[in-house]
């Protein structure tokens, strides 16, 4: 019952890690973040019901807002740096380095 | 139906917060029906009243002796003897980093222009004084830093994390000089933020998912009762620790601390070495004695690994550094390291947890001023594209201003720990703490804990390495003929130094007036 | 024969009291001289010689004080001051005094009166140098540490002493230290010395350990109930000492390096006082030679025998008239030592030797010292030659010194060392008959010294105009010629110093009575007249070439100092250079490379995990991850043990 | 409570404020007032000196005032005999190189005009002087052990900078290695020094009470260890001593001769008050592995320091050895032998102190420090070959010089410690008398290479000394003289507390006990 939404966020959130790791495009990075956020927020609200209190529905609520602030000042991050550089690539960020 | 009974919220006790985060509200206000020569001229006087407020505030209620005894807001937020004492030291920070960041020249026009084209040009010319966001969005997340060592459970932690972090993603691309590499700590920072805090959010609702609750002591209550071996509790352990490992910069998870110190305005990188360090340091420790405290067995290896790691990695990356900034970065990856240790201290009877408790608090305000202190020198030594960071421009510094590389001497002196400087009594504190608990009868970790304090002694002599070498250079060495230039210190650069050095020194002579305040403070111990 | 030493008393008053004056005076000297630097230049000399003179006088009235008591009061200890205090309640571990007894006050008097005729000496023989007044400064610190080592009334003031005289030695040695040769033999004379040195340190350690005390006082009592092997050990330690200052074998190499300081330096330190301070250690410590049993007396018979040949030996091949007087002196203080290694018997002898040795030695190196005087400092003795007649004052004092050192019958030297040989023969039948070999030797070389220099024909250099030195210096000369020919007889004959010293050392049961045809002193006498008509026939009959030819194995052997320096060489300085090479290279290499290398480790390993850090964003996104993992798969693990 | 050891350390540090803030330009007045305050601070503490009763109390003048309560630390000060001749000679020394530096920080020019160290901040100088004077005083003065342990690591920063800006080619490397070094240490014994305070759980730093609060022999076997390795880099031992020979070849000739003379003798010092009295079962059972060391350091010292060409590389490799003896006397668990140790300490810095200024003197006529560019000294300049020649005889102990009393008593102390049998001690002894040899060897070569033969042509131009440097170099003569023949004075004060020292080891205490071992 439970264990497959369980199951569902943990592979949502890996999926959200890996495409953290793998992609190279900011915007997708970051989407991959928000991808991790809805896996918490599933989780949450799996145990909810698990646990038989309705905390955990209450927080998705909580992280829904979280996010979307995230997404603000994350998108204005990439765009000045995409104007800037002409390239929302990760990769190509690296002048800070060892 | 039931009622929903109205929620009771602790005004005066919760002042300080309220304060901060109203005048950040005005300032966004000021922000946005302002006309933009009055902006400055508004938000500077309201950010330091605020948080000057909101320090008076943190001083009534401990000097009324009301420091509260239970959770206020609906057991949201503890705001005991360590906040209070975390909140007064985060406040006086603040408030010198505001004086930093109120140095002309930090801070870009708009950030938003394209870096070298005319938009940029215009802006300069029309703003001048560059953005003033910057005020309402340290007020943000000096908001969120006072809520994040506060925060009684688990979602207000993480609420209080993203309201710190968020404002800092934004401040860090916004230095004037070297906008590349601004914006390039600024999305670092960003992305591996978010990253980790996705860790920290998966872990909350593991340990949910676990104890039912995500309340500090409600996980507690419930680790007591249960085996403490669920694969789930597991889990969610790890990524919680990982979300705050992530901020207080420990390895493995330091990789950001460099560049994004590196590249963020210096002012801001002094309020995240110091505020954010404070704030991450005091939510660790809470979420370890007020909600693992029954698993202590469990963390504590894991912390010595970490605390141990930390410190090398800091202390050894650091020596080859040629970048001031950098450097400073690693030296606080190395500091983190060593309040890990304090942190390996915090468990058991609640005496040795205060003895800990204590000498973590104290380390964190002295090493955090000492912190702004160097920051605001950095500030000063020039080049013409902007502030000098390579070290070998540093050379010869003492030869053309003999004070300032004196005071930059005396801070590193202090971060090397050599006695009487402050640096130095946090460190015994530290490790004191670390030897005492190993002393506890039936600490199976007792050997281990001499065993972290020596790896921390090595550590320590490694980190003396290159604090002293920025010391060679700038004593030792002869000045290079276009050497940097020392910008004319504003009135409020000044202060900051001064008030560093100040409280470096006199700590350094006399520790015990602010032991007693540590002391007094951790006592009262978190809330649990 | 011990219970012959008598006690030793307290003293206080008279002049013993204040015979610490004795040290004093030239210890002022030497401290004004040297303090008053420059202002001094003009009368330096003089001050330097008014000390001397001064302690001379004290030595003389303590002497006369000293015979006033009765036999077994001649002991008389001054206490002066506390040198090292004990434990809080316990008595000082080492107490200054000093001790006048019949054996020191005959070497006071040795060293004050022969020191102040060569102080007077010197005033003519240094009259040209610029340092007069330093050299005087040097000779009397010298007299004034010679004082202490004899005087003191323990180890400590002895070893003082000891090393006093050794840096006056090292001083005097060194005193034209702007010539190379001189400044090496210097620093050889005084690292020689200190090997030397080191015994008896390790000697008074052990003596301590075993007695509680370095005083000689408490001492004397003690040595009934010891170990034979710990006695054994201090004597041997002691004999080391003593041959480093004595230059007996095989420490005897600097001796003849010390030929380079200025010739009165030769006459006083390397010839009448300092060399025979290890004789005066071997008497004074006889407890420790003589207990039952103890080996070490023998030891020190053998080295002195030994010694004795091999100064002689040296003594024949040497062309420069002061290493040829100093291969001499080896030779005759090896005389010394064998018989102070006979015990009671020979102490006697073996002082009274020392003493007549103290003037006819000092008189012929004075003398050879004049001779350089009227030659330009020529020491070459292929470079003289006739110079009877030129110096006849310097030839005569010198001649009668040849003939006292050769042992001609009634002379001093004649009496003394027939002593030393006779009880040899006596004692240690093979020791003395080679002792016997050795007068002869010495007749030989000292004729050659004679004839080569004093006789035949003129070798001198082009610019040497010899004449006769002022009378400063003859008259030091005269008088102690007059030393030579006299106190022997009067020393001897009689018993007169056996009995005198007997008080401080003890006498054999039996007085012996000095035979003028004895077997030995017969045997001596022949050897010694073909010694020197061999000499006579080689370089005095003959011309003697102005240029060194080149000399069979024996010469060879003998010219290069029996090979000591070479053995020197490769033993001990060569092993002992490549042994500094090496560990200056340990230190570099080892102990501070490995310093250096574990910074350097350590540097190294931060320049390559730095790359860790890539600058992209997405490694430091794995390291997360990674971490993430290895945190979470240590709880389980932790969770699980 | 008695001010006098308070006013001792406030006055030089007052004085160092003063002249740190005299106006620029008054270079001379800052020399003479740091000459006039450690004049001042000599005089007091002579006056104190003079106030101290050998019989009386073990801590004399002593004070206490709560400094840090909650760690239980206070300031506490007070002298026992060893203390109090400590300071004694860390304040005879100071003015006496004050003097000697009087030019050091104005560009030293050779006597053939060649500028060897450029002209630098005089008040800077004199000022780290007077700081590190305050410092000095209070290592010593210390019966706290965590205000011990502040001074002994904060003191380092002085002479670090004193090292680093006014010393030679190689300054900097000299002073990092040299700060790098002792802080590792330092920080072992940091930990030690909590280890202590926690494991004693008296809530206190204060020595005497700490005395015998370790019981447990393996807790002291480890407390042990991080005291003594700090001290043995401190001393320099081998083979922990390669920092020494490189920061005192560096450093102006002043500074190093502080750094040998009482820096180092603070690790020497620690053995002897902390290592042995609060650990007394670990110190007896480490003496045979420490003796070892030490005779190491004596013969390693003096055999490396014959093959040196660097004056001043040398002066401190003499250094090794002799700090070996040191180490040697207060491990041997004889009277005596500490005693001599004690006495050593003292002596050592003087004779040390004497050549070391000796050698910079003429190191400042030349600009070289190699032996090999010298010659012939002794003709132009007879008065500095003599002083030279004193304080070298006085290196290689000399009897009759101050320093040869001490050595005596070292190895006599030694070879007739009953502690350990007499076996290895003896055999201990007897090798470290070898060192006489050796020592004779370095000392004299070295002179004879500089200061004799015939005079190389640089050299020609050298002037004698001056008044000033005569100044600096006739009271430590005279003082190596005269404790030479008369070391009473410092021997009643030193023998009270060494007698306490050995008590508290449970080791017999008497110079008598030590006797007839070896029948």
């Amino acid at each position: 019952m439970t264990t497959h939404y369980l199951v569902l966020s943990g592979l949502l959130f890996a999926i959200g890690a890996l495409g953290v790791l793998i992609r190279r495009n900011a915007i997708v990075v970051f989407m991959c973040v928000e991808l991790m956020l809805n896996a918490c927020n599933l989780a949450f609200v799996t145990f909810s019901r698990q646990v038989g209190n309705l905390e955990g529905q209450v927080i998705a609520f909580f992280v829904m807002v979280v996010a979307a602030a995230e997404v603000v000042v994350g998108l204005a991050i990439i765009v000045t740096i995409f104007r800037t550089r002409r390239s929302a690539s990760v990769d190509d960020a690296n002048l800070l380095k060892y | 139906m039931n009622t929903i009974p109205a929620p009771t919220i602790e005004y005066g006790t919760l002042a300080p917060l309220l304060v901060v985060f109203g005048a950040a509200i005005i300032g966004v206000l000021v922000e946005a029906f302002a006309p933009r020569y009055l902006r400055k001229a508004i938000h500077v006087p309201l950010t330091l009243l605020s948080l000057f407020g909101a320090f008076a505030l943190v001083l009534v209620q401990v000097l009324r002796g009301q420091v509260a005894t239970t959770a206020s807001a609906m057991g949201a937020v503890a705001v005991d003897g360590p906040s209070l004492f975390i909140w007064g030291v985060i406040l006086v920070l603040s408030f010198v980093c505001v004086l930093l960041i109120n140095d002309e020249g930090h801070f870009v026009a708009s950030a938003a222009a394209v870096p070298g084209s005319a938009d940029e040009e215009e802006a300069e010319a029309e703003g001048g004084g560059g953005h003033t966001e910057v005020y309402p969005l340290v007020l943000f997340a000096v908001g969120g830093m006072l809520l994040f060592p506060a925060a009684h459970d688990l979602l207000m932690m993480f609420v209080a994390l993203e309201v710190m972090s968020l404002p800092l993603y934004l401040l860090c691309g916004l230095a004037r000089r070297r906008r590349l590499l601004s914006q390039e700590a600024s999305m670092k920072y960003f992305l591996l933020g978010a990253f980790s805090s996705a860790f920290f959010l998966y872990g909350t609702a593991m340990i949910y998912g676990y104890a039912g609750t995500v309340s500090l002591p409600g996980i507690n209550e419930a680790l007591a009762k249960g085996s403490g071996l669920d694969p789930l509790l597991m889990l969610g352990l790890a990524l919680l620790g990982v979300g705050l490992l992530f901020k207080i910069g420990a390895a493995p998870f330091h990789a950001w601390k460099p560049d994004v110190y590196q590249g963020a305005p210096t002012p801001i990188t002094a309020l995240m070495a110091s505020g954010t360090l404070v704030a991450a340091v005091g939510a660790v420790l809470r979420v370890f004695w007020v909600g693992l405290g029954n698993l202590d067995w469990n963390w504590r290896p894991i912390i010595w690994g970490v605390a141990a790691l930390t410190m090398i990695v800091g202390s050894i990356l650091a020596i080859t550094q040629t970048d001031i900034k950098r450097m400073l970065a690693y030296s606080s990856i190395a500091h983190a390291g060593f309040l890990l240790v304090g942190v390996m201290a915090t468990f058991g009877t609640a005496a040795q947890n205060a003895v800990s408790l204590k000498a973590i608090l104290f380390y964190l305000a002295v090493y955090s001023i000492t912190t702004v202190g160097a920051f605001a020198v950095v500030t000063l030594v020039r080049d013409p594209g902007g502030e000098a960071g390579h070290l070998s421009r540093w050379a010869g510094l003492g030869k053309r201003s003999p004070m300032l590389a004196g005071v930059f001497a005396f801070f590193l002196l202090a971060f090397a720990g050599i006695p009487l400087t402050s640096g130095f009594f946090g460190k015994y504190a530290v490790f004191a703490a670390a030897l005492n608990s190993g002393t506890q009868p039936g600490d199976s970790m007792g050997g281990w804990m001499a065993g972290l304090v020596v790896v921390g002694v090595v550590a320590s002599a490694i980190a003396a390495f290159f604090y002293v070498r920025v010391i060679v250079l700038m004593f030792f060495s002869e000045p290079a003929a276009d050497g940097p230039a020392i910008a004319v210190p504003s009135t409020g650069t000044v202060a900051v130094i001064a008030v560093s050095l100040l409280v470096t020194v006199g700590v350094g002579l006399y520790p015990e007036s602010l032991l007693g305040v540590a002391n007094d403070a951790a006592h009262s111990l978190f809330i649990r | 024969m011990e219970s012959q030493i008598a006690e030793i008393t307290q003293h206080t008053g008279g002049v013993i009291g204040v015979s610490w004056l004795m040290i004093a005076f030239p210890l002022l000297g030497a401290f004004i001289l040297l303090v008053f630097n420059r202002f001094t230049n003009r009368w330096g000399h003089l001050l330097g010689v008014a000390m001397s003179l001064a302690s001379f006088v004290v030595a003389v009235l303590a002497f006369f004080e000293l015979i006033g008591f009765g036999e077994e009061a001649r002991r008389r200890a001054v206490h002066l001051f506390e040198f090292i205090p004990g434990m809080p309640g316990e008595p000082p571990m080492v107490d200054m005094g000093l001790l006048i007894d019949p054996l020191s006050i005959s070497f006071a008097l040795l060293i004050t009166g022969v020191g102040s005729l060569i102080h007077i000496y010197s005033i003519g023989y240094m009259s040209h140098d610029e340092h007069r007044r330093r050299f005087f400064a040097y000779l009397n610190l010298f007299v004034a540490a010679m004082l202490l080592l004899v005087l003191a009334d323990n180890y400590v003031g002895l070893f003082i002493g000891w090393e006093g005289v050794g840096l006056a030695s090292y001083l005097l040695i060194g005193f034209w230290q702007f010539k190379p040769s001189a400044a090496v033999a210097a620093k050889k004379a005084f690292v020689v010395n200190r090997v030397g040195d080191f015994g008896l340190l390790v000697g008074m350690f052990v003596i301590w350990t075993t007695f509680g005390t370095l005083a000689f006082k408490d001492l004397a009592a003690q040595t009934s109930g010891v170990e034979n092997g710990t006695t054994l050990a201090i004597g041997l330690l002691l004999l080391l000492g003593a041959c480093g200052k004595s230059a007996q074998l095989p420490l005897q190499s600097w001796l003849l390096d010390a030929m380079e300081g200025p010739t009165p330096v030769s006459a006083l330190i390397h010839a009448a006082t300092m060399v025979t301070a290890g004789v005066y250690l071997v008497v004074r410590s006889g407890a420790f030679f003589f207990h039952e049993g103890s080996g070490a007396a023998l030891a020190v018979a053998i080295v002195g025998a030994a010694t004795l040949l091999a100064g002689a030996i040296i003594g024949c091949a040497k062309d420069d008239i002061k290493k040829g007087l100093a291969g001499s002196t080896m030779s005759q203080i090896g005389y010394m030592m064998l018989g102070a290694g006979l015990g009671p018997a020979g102490y006697a002898f073996a002082i009274g030797h020392l003493i007549t040795h103290g003037f006819f030695k000092a008189d012929m190196f004075l003398g050879a010292g004049s001779v350089m005087h009227g030659m330009n400092d020529e020491v070459d003795m292929r470079k003289y030659g006739a110079l009877r007649k030129v110096m006849p004052v310097t030839f005569i004092t010198f001649f009668i010194g040849y003939l006292a050192i050769i042992g001609f019958p009634l002379l001093s030297g004649y009496f003394t060392k027939d002593g030393i040989i006779e009880t040899a023969v006596h004692h240690q039948p093979v020791l003395g008959w080679l002792a016997v070999l050795g007068a002869g030797i010495t007749g030989f070389y000292m004729s050659r010294m004679v004839f080569m220099t004093f006789f035949g024909q003129k070798r001198w250099a082009d610019d040497a105009h010899p004449h006769e030195s002022p009378a400063v210096m003859t008259w030091p000369l005269i008088i102690l010629s007059i030393g030579s020919i006299f106190l022997g007889g009067y020393l001897i004959l009689s018993n007169t110093l056996m009995l005198f010293l007997s008080p401080a050392v003890g006498r054999p049961a039996e007085l012996p009575e000095f035979h003028f045809t004895s077997v030995p002193g017969l045997a001596t006498l022949a050897l010694v007249a073909v010694g020197a008509a061999f000499a006579w026939m080689r370089y005095g009959r003959v011309e003697v070439p102005a240029v060194q030819p080149r000399g069979n194995f024996l010469t060879t052997f003998a010219r290069r100092d029996l090979y000591g320096d070479a053995l020197n060489e490769s033993l001990f300085m060569r092993p002992g250079q490549w042994l500094t090479r090496i560990a200056v290279f340990f230190d570099n290499r080892g102990v501070d490379g490995l310093v250096n290398g574990l910074a350097a480790g350590i540097g190294g390993s931060s320049g390559r995990l730095r790359r860790i850090q890539t600058g992209f964003a997405r490694t430091y996104a794995l390291s997360i991850l990674i971490g993430a993992a290895l945190l979470t798969g240590a709880l389980l693990l932790v969770g699980n043990i | 409570m008695s001010p006098w050891l308070p006013i001792l350390m406030a006055v030089p540090v007052v004085g160092a404020i003063v002249v740190a803030l005299l106006p620029k330009g008054s270079d001379k007045l800052a020399k003479q007032v740091t000459l006039a305050v450690s004049l001042l601070v000599l005089v007091l503490t002579g006056v104190m000196a003079a106030g101290f009763k050998p019989s009386g109390e073990r801590f004399q003048f002593t004070a206490a005032y709560d400094w840090i309560p909650s760690f239980g630390v206070k300031f506490g000060v007070g002298v026992d005999g060893v203390a109090l001749v400590l300071i004694a000679l860390s304040v005879v020394l100071v003015p006496i190189v004050v003097l000697a530096s009087w030019h050091d920080a104005d560009g030293v020019k050779t006597a053939d005009g060649t500028l060897i160290t450029p002209k630098r901040s005089v008040k800077t100088y004199f000022s780290l002087l007077l700081v590190l004077e305050t410092m000095m005083i209070g290592v010593f003065a210390a019966t706290d052990i965590f205000l011990f342990y502040v001074f002994f690591e904060a003191m380092l920063i002085p002479m670090y900078f004193m090292i680093g800006s006014y010393g030679g080619a190689q300054r900097s490397y000299a002073a990092v290695k040299f700060l790098l070094y002792s802080l590792f240490g330092g920080l072992l014994m940091l930990v030690a020094v909590i280890g202590l305070y926690v494991v004693a759980g008296s809530k206190t730093f204060m020595f005497p009470e700490l005395v015998g609060a370790i019981q447990d022999p393996t807790t002291q076997k480890w407390l042990f260890g991080g005291f003594f390795i700090a001290f043995a880099i401190k001393a320099p031992l081998w083979p922990v001593h390669t920092w020494l020979p490189d920061a005192a070849a560096q450093a102006p000739a002043g500074a190093a001769v502080l750094l040998v003379g009482v820096l180092d003798k603070v690790g020497t010092f620690g053995m002897l008050r902390f290592c042995l009295e609060l650990f007394p079962d670990a110190a007896k059972a480490f003496t045979m592995p420490i003796v070892v060391l030490a005779v190491i350091s004596i013969i390693y010292g003096a055999i490396v320091a014959i093959g040196q060409t660097d004056m001043k590389r040398l002066i401190a490799y003499t250094s090794i050895s002799h700090f070996g003896f040191i180490v040697l006397g207060v491990f041997a668990m004889s009277a005596t032998a500490q005693s001599g140790a004690a006495l050593y300490m003292v002596n050592h810095g003087f004779a040390t102190g004497a050549l070391f200024l000796a050698a910079g003197f003429l190191i400042a006529r030349r600009g070289s420090p190699f032996i090999g560019d010298y010659g012939g000294v002794q003709k132009v300049a007879p008065l500095l070959a003599g002083f030279f020649l004193v304080a070298g005889l006085a290196g290689l102990s000399l009897p009759g010089l101050s320093s040869f009393v001490s050595e005596f008593m070292v190895m006599i102390g030694t070879y007739s410690s009953a502690a350990h049998g007499s076996g290895a001690l003896t055999v201990a002894a007897v090798i470290a008398a070898l060192a006489v040899i050796l020592a004779a060897v370095y000392i004299l070569w070295m002179i004879q290479r500089a200061m004799n033969g015939p005079t190389a042509e640089p050299v020609k131009l050298f002037k004698d000394l001056n008044a000033r440097e005569v100044w600096v170099l006739a009271p430590l003569i005279a003082l190596i003289i005269g404790f030479g023949f008369f070391p009473k004075p410092l021997l009643d004060v030193i023998n009270p507390s060494v007698h306490q020292t050995l008590t508290n080891v449970q080791v017999p205490t008497s110079t008598i006990a030590e006797k007839g071992t070896g029948q």
